[in-house]
Formats: C-alpha cells, structure tokens, sequence
C-alpha cells in the first residue's frame, strides 16, 4: 500500500520535502517503516532519535500502519 | 483542574498566563519562562526558529497538564509555547501552575517543562553568522 | 548574582521582575507568584493589609538571595513584596530566579519563598465582615 | 537604662502603639526584655512565637542591648 508521510524539523530537510509517499507490504508495522526510512535516507542513522507518530501520537514499534493513518517522522525535538 | 494550553505565532504574555493560571483558592503560582538564549556553545545565535507538528503538539501538552494534575493536586495549568521565528530574550514557553499547596505548584511545574522538552514535537533551528543548526538532532 | 529587592506600596509588576531576573544565558526564569486569597478558614476575605519593618525586611530579602546564591549557582535573583492594603487577587509576592540550569532556579525559587515567609518581618492582616486578625499570631 | 521599642503588627495592638520606652538595667541581654516584656503584656506570652531585633537583625537570647540599639519586637510574620 502507498502511505503518505509528513516531515517536520530536519527530517524535512533530510527527504528534501515536508511529505513523501512510500510503498510498504500490507501490515506493516513502525518498526518496518523505520527501517525502510533508514534504508532510503541513510542520515536518519545519524539522529539521536527517530520516533513515528500515528495520527498524532506517539505509535509502538509494533503498531500496525492502516491506510488512512495520519503518519508522521518525529526527529529529535527541542521545544522550551 | 482547569488548563489552557496553547500554540502561538504572536507574542507570549506573562499577564496572560498568570490570569489563566490564577486561582483565588490557590497558595500560590508557579511560572517558568523560557527564553531564547543568545550564544549556544560559544557561537552567538542571530535567531531562531521554531516549527511545531501542532495537533499533536498540542495533544501532548494537554497530556502534561493532565499527567501532571493526577500527580499533584493542582488547582489550574497553562502552557503556551510560541511557533516561528525568535529573537534572543524573546519568551518561547510559559507553564504557569496553580495549586493548593506551594509544594506541588513547583513539583507540577518543573514536571511539566521536563517533560515538554522530551515529548511535545516541536523543533527549533538556531542561526548562527556561519550556518544553522537543528538542536538536539544529531548526538 | 544580580539581585533587585524591592517592598512596594504600588501594584507589583510580573513583566518588571521577569526582566530583572531574565539572563540571555540562563536556561530558564522560575517565578513564583503569591496572590491575596478570596477565603480563610470558610470565611470571606474582604481585604488585607500588609505592615513591614522596611529596612530589616529589605535585609532579611536580601539575605535569602544571597543564601539561596550560596547553594545554587543562580544568575540573577528579584525579590518584589507589596505593602498596604491589598485586595483579594492582588499579587503580594513575586520572586523571580533565573540560572544556568533550571532545576536549579526551581529548587532556590522554593528555597526563597519558603524562607520569606519564616524570617521576613512582615505582618499580615484579614479582614471579614465580621471583624480582623494578624495572620499566624496565635498558635 | 532607658531603651525605646518599637513595634510592629500585632504587637502594635498589644502596647497600644507604635513603641514604647521600657526601664531595663545595664548589661540586659534580649531574653531579659522578652521576659519583662511578657510580663507587662501578659498577650505576648499567647503568640506562636516573639522575637526582638536589634539594629534590624534578629537578636540571639543572650545578646546584651546597648544605649543607642534600634530594639524591635517581631511578633509571628505573615509575608507572602
């Protein structure tokens, strides 16, 4: 399935873009999609941390993503 | 408990946030004001800029100002962060709290400028005379 | 440590402490806000006088900044305390404390109120409709 | 020797004015004037607690009072 993803902070910077869409199996879980991530944009390794945020939460690593989900790259904050 | 919690372009007031968090029951209220530094490790910050993925930004402040009141018996919280660019000495958060006992206004507050900084997605880029940087991207 | 004590019969000001205790290099300003209640024991609080001993509560303020600057590593430090007669939701206190870290301006911001109001010579009274008493004079 | 005192918030009430000028031998110490002072106004001894200053700083019991000291009795403070 194709799951568009929205990028903030330097995450947009590092996809060149505040959103891209990717192609992942079916019932596919956050972890799956970090990693994928990681693959195809290397300099996501170098970020202290790297967390997905499902319509507008944090998810589990386990989370299943569904279509329709809001799904969002959420690189290290800094707000205060 | 009562909590006004806010994402905002314009100018954070002091005034404001005292109001909100003013209880005439209250022992006390307790501020903390964050503002924009004007060096970061020896380089001079010219600006600053904040960005904020803000439904859940303002999500998870809400979960603070929750979390905070099942800790401590507080009386009200509000938490305005500010969004877009800063200068050095402008105010980009206020958490303001209200409680019975002094004690847990500063127990609640401190909690909840902590934890603001670990979880509510918003990002800040610094601008230096020789570059920008992303805080606390990289380790 | 940069101080500004200050007892004042005129309307305190939270925008006047923030900028006193405000640092470009600080990590944070920490403020606690003491307001006139609007009850006491159950009963209205139509208003309050406040009494000091100006110049030992103006040392005794003093002390606490320096104290509170022993144990802590602080950056600027603004105690301001009204006097007269105030109304319930009038501020009566602001103690402004800004340092490198913020746990730090926390911990000494509590250290200061507590301490204030154990060792400052300043003297409290209520009045309800039905009569007036000095605050904590009896047991 | 003769030595004015002033006072503040309830102890105002409790002499009847602002200060008052009290008899005391020379060489008395703080905890002397305490206890006259308690006997004079017996009101003093049901306070939570009585304190004197001199020269705007809290006296110890013993300290001796001196022709010319600014003597101030603390009833309980209320600030904040």
């Amino acid at each position: 399935m194709k799951v568009p993803i929205k990028a903030f902070g330097i995450a947009k910077e590092i996809i060149g873009g505040s959103s891209i869409v990717v192609e992942i199996p079916a019932g596919s879980q956050v972890t799956d999609l970090l990693q994928l991530l990681k693959e195809q944009y290397p300099a996501f390794k170098e970020l202290a941390s790297l967390a997905i945020a499902v319509n507008a939460t944090y998810a589990d690593p386990e989370q299943e993503i569904s279509t329709g989900d809001e799904v969002v790259i959420i690189p290290p904050v800094a707000g205060g | 408990m009562v909590k006004d919690i806010q994402l905002l372009t314009s100018p954070l007031s002091l005034e404001t946030c005292q109001a909100q968090a003013d209880d005439p029951t209250a022992g006390g209220t307790v501020l903390f004001i964050g503002t924009v530094r004007n060096h970061t490790s020896g380089k001079t910050v010219l600006r600053l800029h904040f960005e904020a993925y803000e439904p859940m930004a303002i999500q998870e402040m809400d979960k603070i100002a929750v979390q905070a009141s099942e800790q401590w018996p507080l009386h009200r919280v509000a938490i305005h962060h500010r969004t877009g660019m800063l200068l050095p000495g402008d105010i980009a958060v206020i958490i303001a709290v209200s409680a019975a006992h002094r004690a847990e206004a500063f127990a609640a507050c401190q909690y909840a400028i902590d934890t603001l900084k670990q979880t509510v997605p918003i990002w800040k880029k610094e601008f230096f005379e020789d570059g920008e940087v992303w805080v606390a991207a990289h380790p």
